[in-house]
């Protein structure tokens, strides 16, 4: 089973020629590995490869698996054909600046309303987590086309808050 | 000895306190908001009251609430921890008046140290040098005034201040006016007091301080120094004992513990406290400000004395005499401390709350872990993302940093963001291995170039997990479609992980 | 320096070993049974080798198969831990054939010490008091012959022993066939060497040991006494240091450290040992064996001398000289060892092997764990059930048996039984906490009553956790009718467990 | 809902009238009492009564449950219909003795065959687990009626291994 990846960023392609615990596989077209796989735990994998031991972490988050071994941390994207619509869903806003929180947390102060015009590095909002405040300031001159929260709001990490557009005139 | 404690506090510290109280036969009466119904501090207690809802203000810093829990309780005495109401002398006065025992300084030693003002004239008094500053809490008008005067950068601090909370660098009279506000905001927040005070700004100091203790019948030593000058945020992440410098200097030790008692006696101080020091780069040393309660880096001095501090506060606190006098403290090897948050350390050190989904801890020789972390916890969003405190001991300061390293390589913590890998770097720097600390290290850290280069079987053998990971589950990631998927899993567990 | 040392052993000697050994930045080759292939030591190390299937025989005492994991892998010493090869005199030689550094003493001081019989008469030649034994290996007759001339009870010996393999008390010679027939056979599945002698019995005795430390170049150091009287079926399961009676007695310290020093210089030893003694009621000290290797319960020697026996162990194979002098070793505190097995106390201490479905570990001030064991391991069959070392220090005896008991409550093992809550009753017993310690102390506390009396409260939280976890459980406990029983678990749940 | 408990061989009888966190119950009939409960991880239940504060872990065997809070174990069944019979089922096998393996393990040596007459004290097989043997003696004087298992073979704790009867002269 052949399977593209997406490692920090990175593509690779990596084919599975046979299942754990003797797992036969070959990246990038390269030639053929053998791999002696083991789960310990859920989520937990301890691979052997050419004699080296790796004890690794796998972890889902929602775009991609978080995997740690030995304190390196990959983010990897495994393609799969139902989730190319996402993709292509997501990337930037072209001319529109999107203003996300960088946290979780809570939205305490809302300084701007759309249609405001706005400075590059003009306070946007202040959000709050474990009493520390982070104010997110404008990218770029423009002009406040929504903001998406109230003040007092719960925010996930990455959640957009607002977006500022181009003045028009 | 009192029968039953409460301890008006959460998280590591309250686990820590609770541990020494069971150790030595006490019952403890745990306190604990909403979002922390199932922290590991409740869990671990005898007995448990509510508070209030989660923020600090109803719960942890509810004065009246906690008294009636202590009532309700029949607790004795009560521990205040590290920050709420720990220096709060009002709440150490409601305790006494309430017939409970504080256990901590009293509420007039509190009130002359507490408020950084104060301390520094009662240091001045005491004839402990301090950094130029203004005498009490300022305006903008007196704000610019002493800027003018002394120059730029100035350093903004609040009054009731702690932990870097409300702490500016200014460095032109131009952003005096935002900073000042912000900082009073914050100080309102975290010490329901908006006074802020200016300082001139010492370049590149270390951060170094000294650990007290005094009794009721005027007895006082001090338990040598601890070096906190890796800060991030004007808050410490690594502390360690000895100091790197004063193991080269040794008479230092000596003259600051002398500062330090000087500084407390004058304010008739009992019970464990800090005395704070900015040292600048020739060696002098300024009084900076006094802590009248339990530190949180307290276990590196207790790693290098063999002494229980907790233990020896609750015993003070009980009218105890000190068990020793100066001479009798000896210091052994070398202690250092990591502080684990929860928080991005490649993201301004954002803080990152949530549910801990994995959790593996470092054991083994030298290892000490105080932490408030279970899998299957929610990190609240509410409170400081401090997780754990990782602890290490080893004879020489060279062995400590190799066995940090290996502890941090033993510790993963799933599902939220931490600053171990960070940690990591910071030890293997060489600049933190020679001991050149100071308080700006982590940010002319981040000024230096590093470029990990990530050995290339490492991205193979990732790749290969998650292939294995992914085959074997994701089809279960698809909400909808449940039943198809199941069988899915089984299929893909079984091809993949016979 | 080595760049890289294979660790010949398993369990939780093998995961401490790595551990110092990643401290000191060498690469570290771990080999494992089939049964062993998820197991701590493998997952921790750098490189790992199979060495066979699940029988010691066929795995960690084949020497061809672990020589060979050794040249694969480059490594250039071998580290053998406890048990397994480490005391075996043709297994030290092969490697040095082998070009390489076996860590440990040289084949020759092995076989000086490492059989009973030859060590006792190297400590009668080193002018070491000794008990009353045969000269070597017995067969029927000869055993008869001895139980007639001293009397009974008698005890059998593995000649080539250890851990009580092999070991029994007989007290009256209708016992005696049967007894050397079983104590032979498993001499000779635990050894491969099925000799047995006699000695005499000594009633009530403590046993007192030398930890004993030497260089390649004719320095050699005693780091004090363990005290591990505390056993069951002559396997000892709480050690500690300093010993009760030596604390009373400081000048037997010195006493029995010469003799120590002088039976292991008298076989030319080097690196780590062990010189046990037994310890009459009259104070009287016999020289027991030597282990010539790292002991079980090294952790409380190094806690309370502040040292890393692994480390030391190394730089000394490596060839570098002792880096103190016997004046240098300094004593603090009290240190306390718990060996948690996977037994049942209650029932004769049987082994009780299984899949461990729950971990709660004990964490805090003074706390070491050395351990194997993680949630989801299987506790194989096949080898000596120890799961984990549990280490307390504190600066007095009362305040470390304090801090053990703490640490117990905080243990939970799931899924499987082990003799914790045995620990908790022998830490509470008053005889224990006297010091008023013997190797029979479990036989006689097991013959006093004990009427633990639960409170009612408990029983009640009891019932009442049950009835929630049955009603939201209990469905899915018949396995055929799945479906219909998912169903009702998600009732059972929605109704208890809102 | 009521509930038939059997805790460490005493009978008690619990009656949950409110579902957690706020769990009103009712124990052998006795007044009214309240519990906070919250369930911190899947078996472990953290239990507010009068006040005090309870770690409580819950363990499924397989014929009951074992519940452990502050080093007290206690083995509680929780007796339900579909279990009557297989209660039933189990108990003394009455004028037979059966020897059981008291600990999992291999069985290393069988000392006697059916029909054997055995005295009391007398070795009946050898069990090993972890190196350490344990040799199963007859209880009492009788004849071997079954050896259930032979040398070799992997037992779990309490499986029986023999069964002794009494002389049919």
């Amino acid at each position: 089973m052949k399977l593209n990846l997406n490692v920090n960023g990175k593509r690779e392609e990596i084919e599975i020629l046979t299942p754990a615990p003797a797992c036969r596989f070959r990246l990038n077209g390269s030639s053929e590995r053998m791999a002696d796989v083991t789960m310990p735990e859920p989520g937990l994998y301890s691979i052997l490869l050419d004699g080296r031991s790796y004890d690794v972490q796998v972890e889902r988050a929602p775009q991609h698996l978080i995997v740690v071994l030995r304190g390196h941390r990959f983010e990897i994207e495994v393609e799969d054909p139902r989730r190319w619509s996402r993709q292509s869903a997501r990337g930037s806003g072209g001319a529109v600046e999107t203003v996300a929180a960088p946290m979780p947390g809570k939205v305490v102060r809302v300084l701007v309303a759309p249609g405001d015009a706005v400075e590059p590095g003009q306070g946007v909002l202040v959000v709050e987590a474990m009493k520390m405040q982070n104010e997110m300031k404008a990218g770029r001159a423009g002009r406040v086309i929504s903001v998406t929260v109230r003040e007092g709001a719960t925010v996930t990490a990455g959640e957009v808050l607002a977006t500022i557009g181009e003045f028009s005139g | 000895m009192f029968r039953k404690v409460l301890v008006a506090n959460r998280g590591e510290i309250a686990v820590r306190v609770t541990r020494t109280l069971h150790e030595m036969g006490i019952g403890v009466v745990a306190v604990y908001s909403d979002v922390d119904r199932a922290s590991l501090h409740v869990r671990m207690a005898d007995e448990a009251e509510r508070l209030g809802p989660a923020p600090s203000s109803e719960s942890y810093l509810r004065i009246d609430r906690i008294l009636e829990a202590a009532r309700k309780h029949g607790a004795e005495a009560i521990h205040p921890g590290y920050g709420f109401l720990s220096e709060n002398a009002e709440f150490a006065e409601a305790c006494e008046q309430a017939g409970l025992v504080f256990i901590g300084p009293s509420p007039d030693s509190i009130r002359a140290l507490g408020s950084k003002t104060a301390a520094r004239e009662n240091a001045v008094r005491a004839g402990t040098p301090v950094v130029p500053g203004t005498a009490g809490g300022v305006n903008l008008d007196e704000a610019r005034a002493f800027g003018r005067a002394h120059g730029y950068p100035v350093l903004l601090k609040a009054v009731a201040g702690g932990g870097g909370k409300g702490m500016r660098r200014v460095d032109r009279e131009a952003e005096l006016e935002s900073a000042l506000r912000d900082a009073s905001s914050e100080a309102e927040r975290a010490f329901r007091n908006p006074e802020i005070y200016l300082e001139k700004w010492i370049d590149r100091p270390r951060h170094i301080e000294i650990q007290i203790l005094g009794d009721r019948h005027g007895n006082m030593v001090h338990l040598g120094e601890r070096e906190c000058s890796i800060q991030r945020r004007h808050q410490k992440v690594i502390e360690e004992s000895p100091s790197p410098l004063i193991a080269e200097h040794p008479e230092m030790r000596e003259a600051m513990g002398a500062a330090a008692i000087a500084a407390a006696r004058a304010a008739g101080y009992y019970n464990a406290g800090t005395v704070e020091f900015l040292v600048d780069p020739g060696r002098r040393f300024y009084f900076l400000e006094v802590n009248t309660r339990l530190q949180v880096e307290h276990p590196v001095t207790e790693l290098v004395t063999g002494l229980d501090l907790v233990r020896l506060q609750v015993e003070i606190a009980a009218g105890a005499r000190l068990p020793f006098r100066q001479e009798d403290i000896t210091w052994r090897g070398s202690a250092l401390e990591c502080r684990v948050y929860a928080e991005d350390p490649y993201n301004n050190f954002l803080p990152y709350p949530g549910k801990i989904t994995r959790l593996e801890r470092p054991l083994g020789p030298g290892i000490r872990l105080d932490a408030c972390v279970y899998e299957g916890w929610t990190v609240p969003m509410e409170y400081d993302p401090l997780l754990a405190k990782l602890v290490v001991w080893a004879g020489t300061r060279d062995d400590a940093v190799a066995r940090m390293i290996r502890a941090l390589n033993e510790y993963e913590v799933g599902g939220i963001r931490t600053n171990l890998g960070f940690f990591r770097q910071i030890f293997e720097d060489r600049e933190f291995r020679a001991g050149h600390l100071h308080t700006a290290f982590i940010d002319e850290f981040f000024a230096r170039p590093h470029q990990l280069e990530i050995p290339s079987d490492l991205a193979a053998v990732a790749a290969l997990a998650a292939a294995l990971e992914s085959t074997a589950h994701t089809f279960t990631a698809a909400p909808p479609s449940g039943k198809g998927a199941s069988r899915w899993v089984i299929a893909g567990r079984e091809e993949l992980l016979r």
